[in-house]
């Protein structure tokens, strides 16, 4: 697999390290157990075309927020995953 | 008072000699050259100083600091592009001064310095093999036509993080890299590199950096 | 038989003028260069060349190429020996040893042969049905039989003495198989200016050029073939791989292959491999690999002597060697006819042609009467043979009559199969041709089209139009706009259309997989078990999981299915293909990674002088470190390491720590940054100190620890434990990037940097005021406890001192530039000689942390609470932080949960080990009584005794209790008394001076 | 037609013309007590089980393709029971047990071969870690050894003692542990369930839930029409989140692919299973000669059935180093099957908060071993709705409440269990 990286370009997949769904956003404090419960441990374990956070560790050092296609492996787009996962509430 | 002596010891002294290794037929493929007495800084925009830093930096090397992977020279210096809104300064070593010092002042507000000197050791390969050599450690395409002179990049050899970009040409024609790599990854490397060239014959020396 | 009996006076792509002496099953014979062991086999008349897995029956050579199922050998001997080697691909060279393999005592006289007289009950999946009762006797009898008479060749017994690489390659278009079709398109994308890669498995380039010759652009194909060759060799934008088999392909247009670069060689050179694996990234690929020959399914069809009908013409005329004097043909269609050709030109005589088709070319019923045989409109049901090959062929005539055909020879085609694993590979499922009876790529993977007899186009003329088309366009999709180039032009001849036949009806065994034994029987009977899918059948029956992964067996296979099932083929579908296309030896996989260089090995800044100390080194992580130091007359590690302890707790010693991960932690908001990463709160620490922190996981399980400095308003230096260095400096680019992006932080690793030496003891001052510069205070007052400051050193570098303190004496840390790392090492002993200074490794930094209650890896094993070790206090609750929410969990919170204890043999002789479990005293242990486990050990010099630390349930509230140390693994059990954690030194007045 | 010697030499008499079907190709009744979504090792054995143990026998086994199709026809083919954790220890002990009666069970042979597993350890703290482990099974009435350096040398000659770059210290033994043929604890536990009445319905995809007014599940939609049921159990392994959410949950539980590594056969070398504690390597010899082996995971979600070369190459590596003597084996074939990787690394076994509908799911690495466990646990649950006593901690709320299974201590990363 290769993952173009915005800042370095194509590059293998051994450069890289998986972190999981990229949707989700760390709950604040105030939002309480039943949202840090769902953030930490449940899934929607897409099928299909789905947006993951990989690490440029072998590179760049950037976070990145990879759409793949997880019945295909099709990388479509990959951006800086900056505040991707960010509270929504809360101080900012 | 018992006497102290600091004496400095680069990265690959212990394994670095000088001379011919590997094939004997046809000369030396690849030259390695070790080199060493350099000042390496690591330089981070602050958070939306990007622009700010660009400007300290035109201002202080007399040319903008890369913006993609590519490294410029800069006088005595070499800006090394090494992540989004970062960069390394690649410079002769100026004795026992703290390469941060020279630095920190016309950077100021606009980036965080982390004094880099002594956590890479720095390879040259140059030579008609040079790319064969590479091939064998390296997963990027290094052709000419995409990987010209002065591009650089943030890459793994070993699953190992390095910095690569190339330099000009040998007077030969031949193409040059540069490897920074970590310090304590350097003689494992090395020997790495020795098995990878040995096929083609390798010139290996050293020098100061800048000299 | 004299050497090379079988071979003709002329011709051939051998070199006559290099002959090659080689020996199979020990019996000396001779080849040319050019040969293969096959080829060169089959010139010195050999037929028999191996066994099949399960009957054991004799076997001949079935093809020329990588599709071969039967002509496998132990190929080498010793150390090299190479087990199931392919004879057809092995390329002949001077000295070579082959031999026969799945045999005892030997190729002609195999005792398990008997195998063949059980065969009526060695049917498909007859070992599910049976060898169940006595139960005991399937692991002490059956099994090991099984296991005994399975297998092919054997693996050496000693570590493969040769040498393997990677190598990674790039391209505009790669195109795999050098025959008419791949030399087309390279041609094509060359002259576009494309970055081409053309590779090929064999050693010349021509691919069916080489055996069938034909005239290409008015001209011999084989000159046309090297003209083409020297074309793309004068192209800088081409490379010409040989001997190079592309196997796989990956996501983004990852290919793999493997070239064998001293197969043909007795030993590699010196500095070159035996092999090389290439990782070919190429954004579009051409697929031009030809097809595989089926062979038909009939009676006898094993018999050595039945061969493919283009193998055949394969060895007459490319290696000019005679499989056959008298060869018969047996064929469903046109392409089979010229082995006939070749035969006929060559000299042989051919006995007959059956034919399954009633309708018969006039040429090639004048070509009949030319040579005087018969055409027999029917099929073979029957060959009769032995081991030293074809006896007779009948034939079931097509109005039902019979014949019988004497010949030492049969070829067989039919018809063909597009090479097509390479686009199946991303589970691409192909798709049927009736025309050509055979499946032709569908939806191959990205990037990637399949050209010529590969994509079901079998004619010379289409295989060239095809092959240009696919190259031009390949090239064209990425915008290179210059001429492809004319198309080359052959002349195909008309043909008569293929008319399938699969499987003949007779008595006698029909082999579908050769290698593997499966007939079509037992095809019948796995359809009738209902094992009908396609999967079922290849698991039931074994088709097509032998060493050639169905190559010739798999089509015909679900052919029989389609037909016992009444389904049609493509209903009946096919298996998966998965990568390698060909088997891959593991040193080719693994490449330079072995041995010492398995991984990669990282040296501390004192590396080396540890070394010339004589230390003994550890592994930790890629780190090497020094263990300890052993002195001339000390009998084991213990001594040294107890010597250690000693030495720092009553003099001074030091510890290359630069292992540790060392994190700048750069920007105005790093103290706040560092807030919401640690439990504890940095924000607030002064400029100049020092604070041991605490990370969480998110689930709120403890992640890491270490000390954190203040060097400065806006700059941090963090540092991490040696195992977590990595994923910490991930963790917190995680959390600055992604979670916390309005944060001005900025994170640099530094742990390279620095060489950083813990110096420990009561006499630490003494030592440093020698090495630190006279003007630095270093008093209690001036430099506190947890007190961090630069300071010059004695001839004018200057170093980083931290107060901190791992084995509980008055202690420092210093770091310098790594350059200095080695001269201080060397500086300290110096200058630290009038105080008895000693380097220590790390058993004695372990033994003085358990001596002082501080956790350490085993602890912090990613199940642990800060709770849990004793840290619970830490845990802020002014603000929020990673972790914070989850750590609130009842379970994480549970009073019954596992403690960090402290842990002391109650007989002070006893040896104490970790991974012992606690168990309260008067109880049986079992999962209930179970409460907890010895997590770190040492012997405690201070104390005199071993002494450990534990996780116990309720341990704090069990200080005192004596429990069974429980290890029935070393067959110990002793008592042992909980205590508190900190057994030296618990109110810490020596670190604090 | 009962499978021994004697019947397969009368067979042979008349050429195999009369054997039956090994399990009847059965067409979907209206209804039945429970539906087993899932025609896998699991979801097979559940059937059998229910029938055997429960006396429920008007039981469907619903199959989108054919039987075994997933893990357990693409699995390593090991079994083994040396897990550290109380809910894991108890439960894969409980499955070896099952395992070693199998064949007799089922009269099929399942080539069930307990010849061993050896964890190598390199370092002193892995020594210790498997002392732990070793020691948690002895409790739990186990068989477990530690080998040192010398022990392991005994028993595998071959392995790398000299110029490793991590030496083999020794290992932790399990001589209970081993293989077992994947595809025939399919094609057993489908035949002596069918025999007991059980339907196994091939073909047949589950493409939704029928629930009552209350939101109970009464029954399955499928590509072969409505079928009621009394219970609904999902033994979906890789398709878990998807079938899942037919029902509206969301589970704990990621989508990845593991690969697997056939070489060519060679004549028997390795006695047991042996895994290498230095790099991603584990490897045993199947009966045909093969050495069957793996490693990691590729590390991310994935559907595709297939990994990539950094994962091959790091299991090879690891292969190599271990075994230098199999550098001119050939790897013959590369596979990848999906993972449901869970939140700790454990499964789940348990009700849903959906009525009438059961999970079993979330096995990691683990599902080919558990298959007899899990197949008696979750017709337990089932039958009797409340959890088998060795599968009690593998419930769905454990994440809320924190009692998780962790054996490898990696927290919610599920590419690092």
């Amino acid at each position: 697999m290769r993952i173009a990286c915005p800042y370095c370009g194509p590059r293998e997949n051994g450069e890289f390290s998986y972190l999981g769904d990229a949707t989700p956003v760390r709950p604040s404090l105030e939002q309480g157990v039943d949202a840090m419960l769902d953030y930490v441990f449940l899934r929607d374990n897409v099928a299909g075309e789905m947006q993951e956070l990989w690490y440029h560790g072998g590179g760049c050092r950037a976070w990145l927020k990879v759409t793949r296609n997880t019945l295909t492996h099709e990388i479509s787009a990959v951006e800086a995953a900056r505040g991707a996962g960010a509270a929504k509430v809360g101080k900012r | 008072m018992a006497e102290l002596s600091w004496v400095a010891t680069a990265p690959l002294s212990h394994v670095l000699k000088p001379g011919h290794h590997g094939a004997e037929t046809g000369g030396s493929g690849v030259a390695y050259t070790g080199l060493s007495d350099f000042a390496l800084v690591q330089v981070m925009a602050r958070r939306g100083k990007a622009s700010a830093l660009a400007k300290a930096a035109k201002a202080h090397f007399g040319v903008a600091a890369p913006l993609k992977p590519k490294a410029v020279a800069a006088g005595g210096s070499l800006l090394i592009w090494s992540g989004p809104d970062q960069f390394l300064a690649l410079s002769p070593r100026d004795g026992l001064a703290s390469p941060l010092a020279s630095l920190a002042g016309p950077l100021a507000g606009a980036a965080s310095l982390s004094d880099q000197s002594d956590a890479r050791a720095l390879i040259r390969i140059a030579g008609p093999r040079a790319r064969d050599v590479l091939a064998k450690f390296c997963s990027l395409d290094l052709d000419a036509s995409v990987f010209p002179v002065g591009t650089a990049a943030a890459t793994s050899v070993d699953h190992t993080a390095v910095t690569l970009w190339r330099g000009e040409d040998t007077a030969g024609g031949a193409a040059t890299f540069n490897l920074l790599v970590f310090t304590s990854f350097a003689e494992s490397l090395w020997h790495m590199m020795l098995d990878a060239g040995a096929a083609y014959g390798i010139e290996v020396g050293e020098a100061s950096y800048g000299v | 038989m004299s050497s090379q009996s079988h071979r003709l006076a002329s011709g051939g792509l051998i070199d006559r003028s290099t002959p090659m002496n080689f020996t199979f099953d020990g019996k000396p014979m001779t080849g040319y260069a050019g040969d293969t062991l096959a080829s060169a086999l089959v010139a010195n008349g050999v037929r028999l060349v191996g066994r099949s897995f399960k009957y054991h029956r004799p076997r001949g050579i079935l093809t020329a190429g990588s599709e071969e199922p039967n002509a496998l050998v132990e190929l080498r001997s010793g150390a090299r020996r190479e087990p199931n080697t392919k004879a057809t691909t092995a390329e002949l060279y001077d000295g070579l040893e082959a031999a026969s393999q799945n045999r005892w005592p030997s190729l002609r006289h195999d005792f398990l042969s008997v195998n063949q007289l059980a065969s009526p009950i060695f049917v498909a999946g007859f070992y599910y049905k049976t060898f169940m009762w006595p139960a005991a006797l399937w692991e002490k009898l059956y099994e090991p039989l099984i296991r005994r008479a399975a297998g092919l060749g054997r693996a050496a017994e000693a570590p493969d003495p040769d040498s393997y690489e990677k190598a990674w390659a790039h391209c505009d278009v790669l195109v795999a198989g050098g025959g008419p079709t791949g030399l087309a398109a390279a041609l094509a994308a060359g002259r576009t200016g494309a970055r081409v890669i053309l590779c090929d498995e064999g050693t010349q380039f021509g691919g069916r050029l080489l055996s069938d010759g034909g005239e290409i652009d008015s001209m011999p194909s084989g000159e046309w073939a090297a003209k083409a060759l020297a074309e793309l060799e004068a192209l800088p934008n081409v490379r010409i791989m040989a001997r190079t088999t592309v196997t796989g392909v990956y996501d983004g247009g990852v290919h793999s292959a493997l070239e064998r670069v001293s197969d043909h060689l007795p030993v590699p050179p010196a500095h070159t491999p035996r092999q090389r694996l290439w990782r070919i990234v190429a954004r579009r690929s051409v697929v031009a690999a030809g097809a595989i020959e089926r062979p038909i399914v009939f009676p006898g069809n094993d018999v050595p002597g039945v061969m493919t009908a283009s193998a055949m013409r394969t060895y007459i005329s490319r290696y000019a060697a005679t499989p056959a004097r008298r060869i018969a043909l047996f064929t469903n269609n046109d392409d089979g006819w010229k082995t006939v050709e070749a035969a006929l030109a060559a000299g042989l005589a051919v006995a007959a042609v059956v034919d399954s088709r009633a309708e018969i070319s006039a040429a090639q019923r004048e070509t009949a009467r030319g040579a005087g045989f018969a055409i027999l409109n029917g099929a073979v049901d029957r060959v009769d043979g032995g081991k030293d090959g074809i006896g007779s062929i009948s034939v079931a005539l097509a109005g039902g009559a019979r014949a019988t055909v004497e010949a030492d020879g049969l070829a067989v085609s039919g018809g063909w199969n597009p090479a097509l694993a390479l686009t199946s590979y991303h589970r691409g499922r192909p798709k049927w041709r009736n025309d050509i009876a055979a499946f032709v790529p569908d939806s191959p993977p990205p990037g990637m089209h399949a050209a010529g007899a590969a994509n079901g186009s079998f004619g010379l003329a289409a295989c060239l139009a095809d092959g240009h088309a696919a190259g031009a366009s390949a090239a064209s999709d990425l915008g290179f706009s210059k001429s492809a180039g004319k198309a080359s032009s052959a002349a195909d001849a008309p043909e008569t259309p293929l008319s399938p036949v699969w499987h003949v009806a007779g008595k006698g065994k029909a082999f579908v997989d050769y290698q593997n034994d499966v007939t079509a029987s037992d095809i019948e009977l796995s359809a009738r078990e209902g094992f009908q899918s396609v999967e079922h059948l290849k698991r039931y029956t074994t088709l097509g999981m032998a060493t050639d992964q169905g190559k010739t067996s798999n089509v015909s296979g679900l052919a029989i299915m389609a037909a016992v099932t009444g389904r049609s083929i493509p209903e009946t579908g096919t298996t998966i293909y998965r990568p390698p296309y060909v088997p891959t030896s593991m040193g080719a996989l693994a490449g330079t990674n072995r041995g010492e260089h398995f991984h990669a090995t990282r040296l501390t800044p004192s590396h080396h002088w540890a070394e010339e100390q004589g230390a003994v080194f550890v592994d930790t992580g890629l780190w090497k470190r020094a263990q300890w130091y052993p002195r001339a007359g000390e009998k084991d590690w213990l001594e040294s390491v107890t010597r250690e302890v000693r030495t720092v707790r009553s003099g001074v010693g030091f510890c290359d720590v630069s292992t540790l991960g060392k994190i700048d932690v750069h920007g105005p908001d790093a103290g706040a940054f560092l807030d919401r990463v640690y439990i504890n709160t940095f924000s607030t620490l002064a400029v100049g100190k020092a604070r041991y922190g605490l990370m969480l996981r998110e689930d709120g399980m403890v992640y890491d620890d270490g000390t954190t400095s203040r060097l400065a308003e806006d700059h941090y230096f963090l540092t991490t434990t040696t195992a977590k260095a990595g994923p910490v400096m991930q963790h917190l680019e995680f959390c600055r990037q992604v979670l916390f992006p309005e944060l001005d932080v900025q994170l640099t690793s530094v742990s390279d940097q620095w060489a950083q030496f813990s110096i420990a003891g009561p006499k630490v001052r003494d030592l440093l005021r020698e090495i630190v510069d006279p003007e630095e205070d270093l008093s209690n007052e001036g430099f506190p406890f947890m007190g961090v400051r630069e300071v010059a050193l004695r001839g004018g570098i200057r170093a980083r001192l931290f107060r901190i303190s791992f084995s509980g004496e008055m202690a420092f840390e210093i770091s310098v530039p790594a350059r200095f790392g080695d001269a201080l090492v060397r500086n300290l002993m110096r200058a630290g000689e009038p105080f008895g200074i000693i380097p220590y490794g790390t058993e004695a930094l372990g033994v003085m942390r358990v001596e002082k209650g501080h956790v350490a890896g085993p602890e912090l094993n990613g199940t642990t609470t800060a709770g849990d070790l004793g840290l619970g206090k830490m845990m802020s609750s002014k603000k929020d932080y990673i972790g914070r929410t989850m750590a609130g969990r009842d379970a994480l919170t549970a009073p019954d949960r596992q403690v960090v204890v402290g842990i002391r043999p109650t007989d002070k002789a006893r040896r104490l080990r970790s991974g012992a479990h606690l168990i309260p005293m008067g109880e049986m242990p079992e999962p209930s009584t179970d409460h907890g486990y010895v997590t770190s050990v040492c012997f405690s010099p201070m104390l005199d005794q071993w002494i450990g630390l534990g996780l116990l349930a309720r341990g704090r509230d069990r200080i005192g209790e004596v429990m069974r140390a429980h290890d029935p693994l070393r067959g110990e059990d002793y008592d042992v008394e909980i205590c508190n954690p900190v057994f030296y030194d618990p109110e810490g007045g020596r670190q604090r001076g | 037609m009962k499978y021994s010697i004697f019947s397969l030499a009368r067979a042979a008499l008349n050429g195999h013309k009369n054997w039956p079907r090994t399990w009847r190709d059965a067409a979907p009744k209206k209804h039945y007590d429970v539906v087993i979504i899932g025609g896998g090792g699991h979801g097979l054995a559940t059937a059998w089980f229910l029938a055997s143990r429960y006396g429920i026998k008007n039981v469907a086994v619903l199959e989108k393709g054919w039987i075994g199709s997933g893990n357990a026809g693409r699995n390593t083919t090991i079994i083994r029971s040396n897990y550290m954790l109380p809910g894991n220890i108890g439960f894969y002990e409980l499955s070896m047990k099952l395992w070693e009666t199998m064949e007799q069970d089922l009269n099929y042979n399942t080539m069930v071969s307990q010849r061993g597993i050896v964890n190598l350890y390199h370092s002193d703290a892995q020594r210790d870690a498997y002392a732990r482990r070793g020691n948690a099974m002895r409790i739990n009435g186990i068989d477990a050894e530690l080998l040192d350096q010398d022990g392991v040398r005994k028993m595998m000659p071959f392995l790398n003692f000299e110029h490793a770059r991590f030496p083999i210290q020794g290992g932790l033994l399990q001589r209970r542990a081993g293989t077992a043929r994947h595809d025939a604890v399919v094609w057993g536990y489908a035949h002596a369930a069918d025999k007991l009445g059980v339907d196994i319905i091939q073909n047949c995809e589950v493409t939704g839930f029928t629930r009552d007014k209350a939101g109970k599940v009464i029954g399955v939609e499928t590509s072969r029409g409505a079928i009621g049921a009394g219970k609904v159990g999902m033994s979906v392994a890789g398709s878990s989140s998807r079938v899942a959410a037919m029902a509206g949950l969301r589970l704990p539980i990621e989508s990845h692919v593991l690969q697997a590594f056939v070489s060519e056969a060679i004549k028997p070398l390795i006695p047991g299973v042996v895994t290498f504690g230095a790099g991603h390597f584990y490897v045993s010899q199947s009966d045909k000669g093969g050495l069957v082996f793996g490693g990691d995971i590729d590390g991310y979600n994935s559907y595709a059935q297939r990994g990539n070369m950094p994962t091959m190459e790091d299991v090879c590596e690891g292969g190599m180093a271990l075994m230098p003597i199999i550098g001119r084996v050939r790897l013959l074939r590369q596979w990848g099957g999906i993972m449901d990787m869970s939140m700790d690394g454990s499964p789940i076994i348990d009700r849903t908060p959906v009525e009438g509908l059961y999970l079993n799911a979330g096995w990691c690495y683990g599902g080919f071993k558990a298959t007899p466990g899990a197949g008696l646990t979750f017709a337990h649950l089932l039958a009797r709705d409340e959890p088998h006593e060795e599968a009690a901690r593998y419930r769905l709320d454990r994440f809320r409440t924190g009692w998780t299974i962790d054996e490898k201590g990696m927290g919610a990363q599920p590419n690092l269990h």
